[in-house]
């Protein structure tokens, strides 16, 4: 499921680059890989089966990419992930949900982002929204990924005609209008890779 | 515009920086395995240490104030990008001590975040840290939101002060006094002129017309305010002291403290016309600069333009600032 | 292009950048009326003191090395242009005692014209003042043609050492004969890669095609010999190292010193890449490079580009390379 | 005759520095505006109306211009001048070549330039000899100022298609070609102005 975020942020990173120099200081393509090239070395060394376990020193690993902001936001994702999981080596879709709930609030404890600030919230909360609902009406992990993708992907969307109101970009003012924010747009190609993961490894 | 800069793999860009860093400096410095500067001679360990964070590419900035009367260890990232909390509570482990760890902590969303991760950690660890947050920048938002302002070129300040405190073996709550003191106490403005390239990326980091200047630039060329044509150092000076002055709400007679600092390509010919202009405006007001200075302390690539830094001084603050320091790039 | 620095009228150009230098500095040096630049405490009078002179506009070159183990006296010109015989006779004259005073010349040929009568004037006033002459740009002639190589920033090495040597109370002949000998074992070779604009016409001082670097430009943008596509740091540090090596004859086991130059806009952090280049480089040749050093010592406004030096080293050259000095713009 | 010069230089300092960008360091217009500035102050302030005094004045603030390579040699051109010229209040034609080949001596001590070589001397020295000449012709001074002017711009324009081989721009190679050395263009400018000054004010 992991490698799959890693796969487009690597085939992205020049683009969210580019959304970052609107008003940012243009570093989030290459910041975003290298967290991810990271997460992909730990996923490779890891030799533990448990999801719990590898999605800590995945967290360890992205936030050792000392990615500015990034690093311990994405990091946060995964280290609350790894507190919301289960001890087991699979999981089912509620759990998945309440792993991803348990991301999101550690990512909450990092930033007073709601919705409507133009960051990686625009993208994050609808998509783990998106998960508990679907979970709740039944859905299998592959579909319930499908709808997080769409979800981050439409929050991600949504930024564009925001003004950014808090991080580095907050400054620019005009500039970063139009644009999607870069941070949003790595949460939406992450969710994207998990379920293209999924639908690859079946989890 | 071709980005032109001598690099290697870009990927290695940080790596490559902190040795040749290391080796230019080897009197003063080292590097430990996982790329934190410390001193070559560390500080006695009955003194308050001093640990700061930041990304690189901003050299000399801040690697360069590890020595004598300064830091004792400088966690640098990557380009423009804080270190993650790994390498911060590795510094902060390796710094503690009975006597105590100051960190300072410039107000950047990365910055704070990865330092309010390593704090928690260092607490439930038992390890004895005080953290300091620098936000000077006048630019991004009023005096009573602190919170919203961007850390600059003043967290030097704040470093030469409580490091001074610390070589002189003041407690840990008394090095952060002072550094709180000094930091309620100071104020920056930028202007920028020019627009750098990101060295990883090689794209420019800002747009500024041909014949403007944006005062209020930030760190990293994040745009600013203020948006005006180019004018004279005179001039310059007049718009940017009378900011900084009302903000710090400096009055006749007060004894101040300023420092320009270039950011880039700005020349040390024109920080030291900007500092004679100030010098000049600052009489005519009838404040006194008691002390100055100019130079490339805290970069931003080889952008255009310069931070102006000014801070209230007391005789403590003064004496604190005149004392002696032995580091890569700031010895007196 | 426009040019954006922060200047008040051109003509006064001078007179502000050195008021604002010594405001900067005040603890280390002052003005003369005649904006000579000497040491705020001057140094024992039973001692050799070093006077130098040159253009203006290569901050912080020379006046920053004014100081406790290094220069006495700094006569600036003009931008880009030697001081006339009018206040290096002056300089002189005041620097004069019995101990003697050491005059230290780059080759240029203003600088040299100024020096020369100078010093004819001294030996008519019967005032104890020795040359010497720096002449190491192996771009501009072979070695065996010391007169047709400009003097770069090896000036700095050969101010250093006999500084140190002068602080130490070694006598005229003395100072003189350390200054040869690393004059005699040193060599630089500048790369550039952008132009810089004229403080004072605001033109261009050189013309760069937008994706090259040109080996071998001089002090004041004037062009060099060898123009190639930018290249890498690793491959630039090659080829410039392997030009000096040749050039000095440096063989396998030689101690040398390197010194990173940056000219203006080229980056504290390229200047540590490229250190580390040549380490390596160096390393494999199985040269040692005993001491090293980088940052803008001599600049040439925002030009972008560096000068490499390297010289042949012994052990009192080393050690007084080591000694202790305290100048605006270098410290220990 | 001196503030001729001035006049000229002033006019034409702009030039003069775009000439010395071609492989020069493009000052030598700011630095000849400085030294004449300088030039016209000193006369202006001098109690002196004997020559030789007023000469050597003259010599000491165009050196004082701090202006690299042209005021020590501009300085010595005059310092010879003053050298060379006798004790009174004014000139005959003989005494006039003599001072200006005092002149031209004194500067000749500074440099080994010769003509051919791209600098002041392939000015200079023409403009010498045509003064020498035309005073054995018995020409008038006004005359044999305007024969040295008329030599200097000659000797000026032959420099367009020399390379140079002394001084700052050595190095330029080719870049200076078709270009006139500012340096020589600075002495003719200098002769013309004597020339116009010596019509002006007699003498
Ligand atoms: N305080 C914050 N809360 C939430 N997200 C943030 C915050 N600050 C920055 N971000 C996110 O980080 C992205 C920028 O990341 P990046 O460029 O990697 O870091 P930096 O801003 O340190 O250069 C923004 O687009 C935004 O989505
Ligand atoms: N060695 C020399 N001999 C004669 N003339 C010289 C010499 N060096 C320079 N010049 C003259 O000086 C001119 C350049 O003067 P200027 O630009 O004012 O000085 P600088 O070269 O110090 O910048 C040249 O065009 C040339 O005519
Ligand atoms: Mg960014
Ligand atoms: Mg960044
Ligand atoms: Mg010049
Ligand atoms: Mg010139």
């Amino acid at each position: 499921m992991l490698l799959g975020a890693v796969e487009l942020i690597r085939e992205n990173h020049r683009k969210l680059s580019e959304l970052d120099s609107f008003g940012g200081d243009g570093d989030h393509g290459t910041t975003m890989l290298r967290a991810m090239e990271n997460l992909k070395n730990s996923v490779a060394s890891s030799e533990s089966g448990q999801i719990k376990k590898l999605l800590g020193e995945v967290a360890w690993a992205v936030m050792g990419a000392d990615g500015g902001a990034t690093g311990p936001l994405f990091g946060s994702f995964f280290m609350g992930m790894s507190n919301g999981a289960g001890q087991g080596e699979t999981l089912d879709c509620a759990a998945l949900a309440s792993m991803f709930e348990a991301g999101l609030d550690c990512v909450s404890k990092r930033t007073k982002a709601q919705v409507g600030d133009k960051t990686i919230m625009d993208a994050m909360i609808p998509a783990v929204n998106e998960i508990r609902q679907a979970a709740d009406e039944g859905l299998d992990i592959p579909a319930i990924l499908e709808r997080a993708a769409d979800a981050a992907r439409q929050g991600a969307d949504s930024t564009k005609n925001l003004q950014p109101r808090l991080g580095r970009a907050k400054n620019a003012g005009q500039q970063s209008l139009g644009h999607e924010d870069p941070g949003a747009v790595s949460v939406s190609l992450i969710f994207k890779g998990f379920m293209k993961g999924a639908l690859n490894d079946g989890g | 515009m071709t980005m032109k800069k001598f690099l290697n793999d870009p990927s290695d860009l940080v790596g490559e920086l902190l040795s040749g860093f290391a080796l230019a400096h080897a009197d003063k410095v080292k590097l430990t395995e996982n790329n934190l500067v410390v001193r070559a001679e560390p500080k006695a360990k009955n003194k308050v240490a001093l640990v700061t964070l930041g990304g690189s590419g901003h050299e000399p900035a801040l690697s360069g104030y590890v020595g004598q009367g300064m830091l004792d260890i400088s966690v640098p990232g990557e380009i423009f990008a804080a270190p993650g909390p790994p390498k911060l509570i590795e510094a902060l482990r390796m710094a503690n001590r009975p006597a105590g760890v100051l960190l300072i902590v410039l107000n950047h969303a990365g910055d704070v975040m990865s330092a309010n991760m390593a704090m928690e950690m260092a607490e439930q660890e038992g390890l004895n840290v005080r953290q300091i947050l620098t936000h000077e920048d006048i630019s991004t938002g009023p005096r009573d939101k602190p919170e919203e302002r961007r850390g600059l070129v003043g967290c030097l300040a704040v470093i030469k002060v409580a490091g001074a405190a610390a070589e002189q073996g003041a407690s840990l709550d008394k090095c952060w006094e002072i550094a709180d003191r000094m930091e309620r106490n100071m104020a920056t403005l930028a202007v920028a002129v020019t627009s750098a390239a990101h060295p990883c990326t090689g794209e420019a980091i800002s747009e500024i017309p041909e014949t403007d200047m944006i005062i209020g630039m930030g760190q990293h060329g994040e745009s600013g305010s203020a948006q005006t044509e180019l004018k004279t150092a005179d001039e310059t000076a007049e718009i940017m002291l009378n900011m900084l002055i009302v903000d710090l709400s400096v009055k006749k007679g007060d004894d101040i403290l300023l420092m320009i600092n270039g950011v880039g390509s700005t020349t040390l010919m024109e920080q030291y016309v900007v500092l004679n202009s100030c010098k000049k405006i600052l009489d005519s007001k009838k404040i006194n600069m008691v002390r100055c200075t100019a130079g490339e302390f805290l970069t931003v690539q080889e952008m255009g333009g310069f931070q102006m830094f000014m801070a209230r001084m007391d005789s403590e603050l003064a004496e604190l600032w005149d004392a002696p320091c032995k580091c890569p790039c700031m010895a007196t």
